[in-house]
């Protein structure tokens, strides 16, 4: 692997697909290399901008030499995104992270996605799929608006499951309602979305003893390693804890090694922990 | 086609421009990007003696041209520094320049000893924007004497060049300049972050776990500029890195002219992972369209009464 | 609907933004923009004694975020300034909180006598940032004494509440902070600006006639919430007028809640002449939108440890 | 008079005019007190820029409710500027500035324009010539390409005079060459334009005891008389010299009242001068 790479984009598409924005970047290096899981980090604003740090985006899809990525519109960075034309130029660096480890063979499988934590699960669904595994797919958003690659998920999973909050489609409640429910002979679960999520996603796994991972979403300044913004608590082999970094060591981390109890602070017991 | 070679502390570095502590980890990871040995160095991220996981989440906040963070020196200690990093960097022949933090003089003496001898340290920078435990957590670079007292620790030590990183939060920035430098200073890195807040305005909090956190990026390249060109003034003799929001080889320019002798690029390589290596690209076209033959031609050149108007530059802006 | 009416040191404004001292003249040119009677008051360009042609031009340089100045308090001295200033905001029934500037503790005194029942004039603020002829051309409010030689000689003379303006170019704001208090300050303006400097990369000279000049803008704004978080925290009953980069309503509820009583809205008044009353009017949307009966209710909040999370406020950016 | 204002004006439309770039704006309250020798100031950018400062353009023209500024690309904020679409809003505060006096009756008068400085002078011809005035205009450039405005000053302008500096079109030399020429029985001499050429086109016409008016270009923070960045020095009635306002009371002023000797310093003799 010689990536990551840095490279100057063309915009081949920018679609909205429900709520979402789907913006497609002619990036070869970076799809030939891109792995479920991987993201990518889109710098933003143009030459004149006071926005200084990229944008993170988990990759959606790729092919033809082509990244896809699915954002919702939230500040002025994912704004200025959006408004890209076909044939304008993006900075891109990527495939970013440590992107989702692959069983050897086919597997029953089960995905959980909330709100834009679905991106990613689309390129992971397809790649189980090509292994022969049974992929059990459940995406849980607050509204039915909100929900992310539903499409894209009946296309590429074996069974879609749907929750939302207030009920507006699917099951009403949350993801965590309706998981113990796929987990029947399940080999593994693997979980992309907020953090109170992925706890209880990495909990209801580990109860019925199905190993998980789960795909974490710190604020980046870098993407690459070096600014240690992103770090957050992780269990090692040797049973100690050490604050890592999201975007190198992560953003997959196996569900039970990650401090969920502790995210947000520096636990005590932490590798030099003061 | 300008000649590179920079000369700091009577060393002899590939180009003017550096990677700045805390924004390039150890080097690694910046390798897919840009050939480190290339530029003029690997400035790492400022060790200590024992590991050390840094501050509570969130660290880190964008404001406008800028960003603040609260890191906390997150690091693995000088142990597995020295038996990881530095082998790392040496073995590829990159000039490391190791920053250095302690909470007493006796930390930065512990770990100027431990450097001794270390392959392929070019040089030390001694991080005092540190709280001195001996002084109700008064950070050294804030008070003549404990930056004096620093440096002097390290200087006892140290058998390489020394450069002392000043804090831009002070009153009278070149006293403590020049007592780092009496002290011992081969010279003096420019300018470390100020201090700065941030307000969420959803929770109406501050948005760092830690409150304050330290201000980068273009937004504080005025000030900067400020710090060098009264310090240059003040001791032309003493070498300068200069560093705070440079993002282009035009930026890097305006430093050199204002009196450092290199700059180091920190918050630009978060937006652009080859900043380093394009800046100084960027900057050597700079200086070749204006016909410079070396990189120290340039240096304080904004201090003269009329300096020659070059070619090749566009305007301002 | 939030109720705008702004105390400060027992004086009562319509609402909690001014104008900052230089970014509105006296008043006169803002007026075509919007009615100057409907904000907290207008803070008029630093008045000296005697007229002032101030610095050469280039005065401005604009940078990331910001802009440095130069103007050196050009001005009309306060004999015009008395005659025809200050009667026009009195009869328009405006706040006009008059900005005083000297070289001599005596100077600002003998302001502070002129200014006596001078009519319509509500504060005084006490611009310390000069330099002081008597110790070397130190600025006052760099140094704990002069500062508070200052402001005891205007609190000797004036009727009225004085705000002393202090500098965030220091070591340790918050005893320059304690001292302008213990000398008769009512209250703290903050901040002013910081000191930088531009190149012109295409004369490789500095873009300002004077070199240096103060920097504004959203650039510094996390530094003055910084001076503001620490100052309110050490002096929680001392009102602060908050500055440095307040654009928007959002940015005014920032300053709010890290403890200011009330804003000033300084360089966002160049890109739009509306900025003071934009500001006032979409503050007062964000305190509504969270269910604010007053705007007392929010000054410091952010210092709570657990501040309530109100609706109604999108995210951060 | 009520204004200036401050408004959000449509962008109608943006052409390249030879070197430079027209920009028509929406501007109904700022077209109908629109004057000879006003200026806007325009917000560049969008929301998320550093650029905190307003780029000023003299008015080159207005009419159905719409202003038009033409100018040239040199940094980021013009070319902000350059790249905006019809339907766009930018933020445009005017007319600002004391614009040209004009004589109650017909007049002989020689309008002379350098570089972007032409851009005043067509609604000035207009003006002049409503008046039954004869208008001889003078346009400089450093080379062909770089000339301003000629095609509009040939349809309002009883006489077109060309210059550029290195004879790509016209006469070789500066517009201070030619204007001789066309002082003859002049009554009244107008000019916009670098300071160097202001100060000898003011010269020129003095020497022949014909007034001048000139419009100057310094460099503003604000536009609109609050920051006193854009200051000049100015003779007063008094004889005194004092530090005006470019933004207000300019940017025309009398050619016989500019200290062009002084321009850029403070001179010893200025009222609160130190
Ligand atoms: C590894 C990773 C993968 C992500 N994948 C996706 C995705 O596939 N689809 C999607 O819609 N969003 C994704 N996000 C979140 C996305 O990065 C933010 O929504 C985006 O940065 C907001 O930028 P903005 O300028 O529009 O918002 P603003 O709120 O204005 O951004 C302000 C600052 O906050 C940071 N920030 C804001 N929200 C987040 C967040 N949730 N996580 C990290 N940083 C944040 C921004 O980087 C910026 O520095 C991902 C984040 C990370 C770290
Ligand atoms: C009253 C007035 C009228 C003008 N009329 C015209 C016109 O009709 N056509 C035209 O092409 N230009 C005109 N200019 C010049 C125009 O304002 C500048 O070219 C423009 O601001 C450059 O902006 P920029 O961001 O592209 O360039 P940059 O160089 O990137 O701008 C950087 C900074 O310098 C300032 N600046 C740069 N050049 C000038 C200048 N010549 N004068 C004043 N400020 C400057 C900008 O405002 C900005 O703050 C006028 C200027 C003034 C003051
Ligand atoms: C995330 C981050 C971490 C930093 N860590 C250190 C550090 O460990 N030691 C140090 O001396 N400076 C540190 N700095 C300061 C930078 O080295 C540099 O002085 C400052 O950021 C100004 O340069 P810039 O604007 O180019 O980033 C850090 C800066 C950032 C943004
Ligand atoms: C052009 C200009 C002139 C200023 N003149 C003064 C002054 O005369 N007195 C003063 O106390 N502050 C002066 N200031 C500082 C402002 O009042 C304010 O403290 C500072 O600019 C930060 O606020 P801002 O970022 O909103 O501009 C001036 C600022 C600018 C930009
Ligand atoms: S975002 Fe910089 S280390 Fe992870
Ligand atoms: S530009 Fe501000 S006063 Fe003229």
């Amino acid at each position: 692997m010689s990536g990551p790479f840095q490279v100057a984009a063309e915009v081949v598409g920018v679609r909205r697909v429900g709520a979402y924005v789907a913006l497609i970047l002619a990036a070869p290096s970076i799809a030939a290399e891109a792995r479920p899981g991987h993201f990518v980090a889109l710098s933003v604003g143009g030459p004149a901008t006071s926005m200084v740090l990229r944008r993170c985006f988990s990759l959606a899809g790729w092919g033809n030499g082509a990244v896809t990525v699915l954002f919702s519109v939230l500040g002025h960075g994912t704004d200025w995104l959006a408004s890209r034309q076909p044939g304008d130029l993006v900075e891109v660096g990527g495939p970013l992270g440590t992107p989702f480890a692959l069983p050897s063979g086919p597997q029953t499988c089960v995905l959980v996605g909330g709100g834009t934590g679905a991106a990613p699960l689309i390129p992971l669904a397809v790649a189980l799929t090509e292994l022969g595994s049974e992929v059990r797919m459940l995406i849980g958003a607050a509204r039915a608006e909100k929900l992310m690659a539903v499409e894209q998920a009946r296309l590429v999973a074996d069974s879609v499951t749907i929750t939302t909050d207030d009920g507006s489609a699917g099951l009403r409640g949350w993801v965590s309602d309706a998981l113990p429910g796929l987990l029947a002979g399940a080999d593994a679960v693997y979980g992309c979305g907020p953090m109170r999520m992925l706890r209880s996603v990495a909990g209801l796994a580990a109860a019925v003893e199905v190993p998980s991972q789960v795909a974490v979403e710190e604020a980046m300044a870098c993407g690459v390693g070096v600014c240690m913004t992103c770090v957050l608590p992780i269990l090692g082999d040797d049973g100690r804890t050490r604050m890592l970094r999201a975007c190198l060591e992560g953003p997959v981390f196996a569900g039970d090694r990650v401090r969920f109890d502790a995210v947000g602070t520096v636990p005590a017991d932490a590798v030099g922990a003061s | 086609m300008t000649d590179l070679t920079t000369r700091l502390a009577g060393l002899e570095f590939a180009g003017p421009v550096f990677t700045a502590s805390g924004c390039a980890a150890a080097g690694r990871e910046l390798a897919p990007y840009f050939d480190l040995a290339s530029i003029g160095g690997v400035v790492t991220k400022s060790v200590m003696l024992a590991p050390r996981a840094g501050r509570a989440t969130p660290r880190m906040a964008e404001t406008p041209s800028g960003m603040l963070n609260s890191i906390g020196l997150q690091g693995p200690g000088i142990d597995t520094f020295l038996s990881t990093d530095l082998p790392w960097l040496a073995q590829r022949g990159v000039a490391a320049v190791v920053s250095i933090a302690g909470h007493s003089a006796e930390e930065y003496a512990a770990l100027a000893r431990r450097l001794r001898d270390a392959p392929g340290l070019a040089m030390i920078e001694v991080n005092i924007s540190c709280p001195n435990v001996e002084s109700r957590g008064r950070v050294f670079a804030c008070s003549v004497d404990d930056a004096a007292a620093v440096v002097a620790a390290v200087r006892a030590e140290a058998e390489i060049p020394i450069f002392a990183k000043l804090s831009p939060d002070v009153t009278d920035l070149v006293s403590i300049a020049r007592s780092c430098v009496a002290a011992g200073a081969d010279g003096l890195s420019m300018i470390n972050t100020l201090l700065g807040v941030a307000i969420d305005p959803r929770t109406l909090r501050p948005v760092l776990s830690a409150v304050t956190g330290g201000l980068s990026g273009p937004a504080i390249k005025p000030v900067a500029l400020r710090c060098i060109w009264q310090v240059h003034a003040a001791l032309p003799e003493v070498p300068i890195l200069g560093m705070g929001g440079v993002r282009s080889g035009r930026d890097a320019l305006e430093f050199l002219v204002a009196g450092a002798s290199a700059v180091s690029v920190g918050t630009a390589t978060f937006a652009d992972p080859t900043a380093p290596a394009r800046v100084q690209a960027e900057l050597a076209a700079e200086l070749t369209a204006r016909g410079f033959a070396t990189v120290s031609e340039v240096i304080g050149l904004a201090h003269l009464k009329e300096a020659p108007v070059r070619e090749g530059g566009a305007r301002a802006g």
